[in-house]
């Protein structure tokens, strides 16, 4: 697919707190909650609509690094 | 048959395409699921709703196909046996209902036939149907309430005489009405007056704003009133149904009214009200879970599909707007697999509509006017099918495909598209608004030709300012 | 007229779907742009190959469902005048070749009609048709090769007779054969004996091979090829045209072979030969440019539509396999923007393709077999139309849906459809495939119901082993 690769922009939360809105791909969603990780959290590699956007990657990296939803909560 | 109290991990009341598919999914999560249905499994959506609907419109379609042929060549006269064509529909819908009883009895669900209403937090009893059929009581752990909804009646207009139609009974029909009056032209009364029309009755479409479809936008709206207009079907706008007489001859007189009280009278065999429906929870007793309502009638639910209480949910018409049989579908599949603790989500960004009158309407995600107020600089590309080859094969080139992206990196937004087969359209572009996909990726996607999904690309294309079958302004 | 030069940056040899779009590309991008056809604006396709077969099968189609649908309470005894359709036909052909002239003016595209050859590297020379019409050069700096393809004649069945048909010629019929004897099972060959069997013709086929369509899976054209045994058409499988006689009557007589050389007869009004096309580069006299078409007279390109001369691109049929028009199409895109000075390049991960027979059948990317010949983990996924909803009530439950995946991340590799509308149907698959998506986003897209697209939907969750309206294996 044509996707933009110039410069992939890293959006991430303000002061560690989460993102109110994040775009992900169907598949992309269901990773994160599978993974257990909270979309909103995950830094995105991307930005559409000028809003994250979060990648299967972005998902697995975030995931690998430990940052799971189940974690923050306690 | 005395009394009975087992026990199961989730009950699920109501057997529409809200509460079966969440049955279905409970069971093949592996929780102990129970499906409660009063009625028919399927719901509305397969009893008297989706399915029944498109059936008639397919031989409506057949037939005016066939009558309206003769500038390629084809002379028909065909006529329509409505007593066939409803028993054919019937075949269908069983054919339909059978098959949820049996995936649901695959897939491991119990089926109960009953009403359904809570006791406690942890109780539902539910009331067979017919004399002395007796009552159980079912303990469960997580409840999923997909009760539906119901066609509003209006003052003047109960359902109980023959003459006074729901959709239910318009679907139920056995003879073809002489003259039909339609209350309403939404969706539901403007795909039945089309219906009926294509099938031989005369028909007046009463509706109190000025146009058809008002949820559509104006040049959407138009090109099916247009159509509806050639087949016969006549408009009075700016009236509203206040009341009916019968005729001496055992007909109907309808009266309505305009906003300034002036009135006027429409004589007809059958009234068909199609002015909305609402959503059921007064056969549930909601009190004894001490769950109520919104001041609409809706449970409301979370994005987990759960309503007030963690352990109950709400999914389908019941739960609110849009009151659809796939976003149904999609809230069951949710809460079955929240009930079975998974992390699942309403995370969807967007639920495709179709309008099946002629042509078809389908939109998906934003309009321009949506757009621009939810702060996108929008960028819209059209493709009228006129310019379509393939729509000049098929002799239908009244509407188009619109495609709505926002300007600054050309994601898609949203389409509206009038043309034939526009329900099935929609799928692409409802997949590129959910994969995030930009105005290049639709042009870049090579369609195949000659097809009317062609036009998506090209509306894309147009968007871009590189459209080859439309000029470019 | 006599002979008179002009100069323009952009040439494009051959009007049809490639050298059309061509031209309105490289005008758009600001070329000096002159497109030579000497024959009919839209080529192959719009005159005698995607449109008017299409026009045909559109009219056959609502003729033959009318005198079909008895089961439905549609009773119709239509007739078909086959004047009037071919009337018809050439009015849409008209119409549509008619918008490619102007869509050419418009966008600024010089026409001129008349038949190009290479002078040199750097001029075409053009005859006119019909007498004295002379002569023209014209010097170019860049040119784009888009003559097409012819149908294959085979020994003994030139189509010179009236009674031997190329699909051309079937394309051009005023009257249905009563007996028709088509030669070769592809997909041109079934497109057009369906339509006549349609039609009311009584249609053999012959082919050398043992079923119809040979390039596609054994389960997706045994669908097409049962229903055409239903319409009547016979199979003479395994069997070679080897010549024909004229009977007594003026008829023919034509003789088949299997390979064993046991012979057969078959009698007929017309025989349609339709075993292949062709590339047309004998027109063009490429000894001046020293360029030679390869082995299977195709001009071998690289991916930015560029022949072995770096100023002279080919597009479409006459640049090899798929021979589709809307590969003919992307690739007209791709010299233009290359002639441009782009840096364009033909990168589609995959072409859909369609026949548009009863079923229609649809394909994209990868079977399962190709996938696990590429190296794949196949993941395969299936939704049967007698479990759609939209398809019982459309009374068309042949056929299905395949998604075909890698069991790794799930990645859409491509889809077999054989369904009514799987010509559109499939650009969504097409696109999921574009996009790189995985099951789950086909699966986790909310697909309006009732529709044949859900069944999209349905298959990748089967593939997924989460379908609702399947048994999951
Ligand atoms: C004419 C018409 C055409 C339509 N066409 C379309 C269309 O083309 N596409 C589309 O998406 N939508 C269409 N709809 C809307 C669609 O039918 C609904 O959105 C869908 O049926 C909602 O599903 P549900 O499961 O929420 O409720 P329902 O389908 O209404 O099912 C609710 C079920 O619950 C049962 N029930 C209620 N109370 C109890 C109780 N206490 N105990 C036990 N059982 C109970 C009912 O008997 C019913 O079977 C149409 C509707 C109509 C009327
Ligand atoms: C019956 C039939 C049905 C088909 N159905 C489909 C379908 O449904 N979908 C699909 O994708 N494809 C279909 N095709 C194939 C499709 O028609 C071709 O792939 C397409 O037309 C190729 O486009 P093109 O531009 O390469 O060549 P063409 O369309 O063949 O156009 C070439 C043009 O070049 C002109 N020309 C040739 N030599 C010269 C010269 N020396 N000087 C000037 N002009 C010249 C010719 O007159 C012609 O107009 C069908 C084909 C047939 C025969």
């Amino acid at each position: 697919a044509p996707v933009d690769e110039s410069e992939p922009v890293v959006v991430t939360s303000e002061g560690g707190t989460t993102r109110e809105r994040t775009l992900a791909m169907p598949a992309t969603r269901r990773l994160a909650r599978e993974r257990d990780v909270d979309i909103n959290d995950v830094p995105a590699s991307e930005e559409r609509e000028g809003e994250a956007f979060v990648t299967p990657a972005d998902v697995e990296a975030y995931a690998e690094s430990g940052g799971s939803a189940a974690e923050r909560a306690n | 048959m005395g009394d009975i109290t087992t026990g199961t991990d989730v009950v699920v009341i109501g057997g529409g395409p809200g509460g079966y598919v969440a049955a279905i999914r409970a069971a093949q999560r592996g929780l102990a699921t129970t499906l409660v249905e009063k009625d028919h499994y399927g719901g509305a959506c397969l009893n008297h709703g989706c399915i029944p609907s498109k059936a008639f419109i397919t031989a409506a379609d057949v037939a005016d196909e066939a009558a309206n042929a003769t500038a390629m060549g084809v002379h028909a006269d065909p006529e329509v046996d409505m007593g066939e064509l409803a028993a054919w529909k019937d075949g269908v819908v069983d054919r339909l209902t059978g098959g949820v009883e049996q995936l649901c009895e695959a897939n491991g669900v119990d089926l109960i036939e009953g009403t359904a209403a809570f006791e406690d937090e942890h109780t539902i009893r539910i009331a067979h149907g017919g004399e002395g059929q007796g009552m159980e009581t079912v303990a469960f752990e997580q409840a999923i309430v997909a009760t539906g909804s119901r066609p509003v009646e209006i003052p003047g207009f109960t359902f109980d005489d023959e003459r006074v139609w729901s959709s239910r009974d318009a679907l139920a029909a056995e003879t073809v009405p002489d003259d039909l009056v339609v209350v309403g032209a939404g969706y539901i009364g403007m795909e039945l007056s089309t219906t009926f029309a294509k099938l031989g009755a005369d028909v007046t479409v009463v509706e109190t704003l000025d146009d058809v479809l008002p949820a559509y936008e104006e040049d959407v709206s138009s090109v099916v009133r247009r159509r509806a207009s050639d087949l016969g079907v006549d408009f009075a706008f700016g009236e509203g149904a206040s009341g009916w007489e019968e005729t001496a001859d055992g007909r109907l007189t309808v009266r309505t009214e305009t906003a300034d009280g002036d009135e006027s009278t429409y004589e007809a065999d059958r009234v068909l009200v199609a002015v909305g429906r609402e959503p059921v929870t007064d056969t549930l007793e909601l009190d004894a879970i001490d769950l109520a309502p919104d001041e609409n009638g809706f449970l409301r639910t979370d994005d987990r599909a759960r309503t007030d209480l963690e352990h109950v949910f709400a999914v389908g018409d019941v739960a609110g707007e849009p009151m659809l049989a796939h976003k149904a579908s999609a809230e069951g599949i949710v809460a079955a697999e929240v009930a079975a603790g998974e992390n699942a989500a309403f995370d969807a960004r967007t639920i495709p509509a179709a309008v099946f009158t002629d042509p078809e309407i389908a939109t998906v995600g934003l309009t321009e006017a949506e757009a621009a107020d939810a702060g996108f600089d929008p960028l819209v590309g059209e493709m009228p099918l006129r310019a379509s080859g393939r729509a000049l094969t098929m002799d239908e080139t009244d509407g188009f495909v619109r495609i709505v992206a926002e300007a600054d990196a050309g994601f898609v937004l949203g389409a509206q598209i009038v043309a034939p087969e526009a329900s099935e359209l929609i799928a692409e572009v409802a997949l590129a608004v959910e994969m995030g996909a930009r105005l290049e990726d639709l042009a870049g996607t090579i369609h195949t030709h000659p097809t009317l999904s062609e036009a998506v690309m090209e509306a894309a294309e147009n968007a871009l300012g590189e459209a080859i079958h439309t000029l470019n302004e």
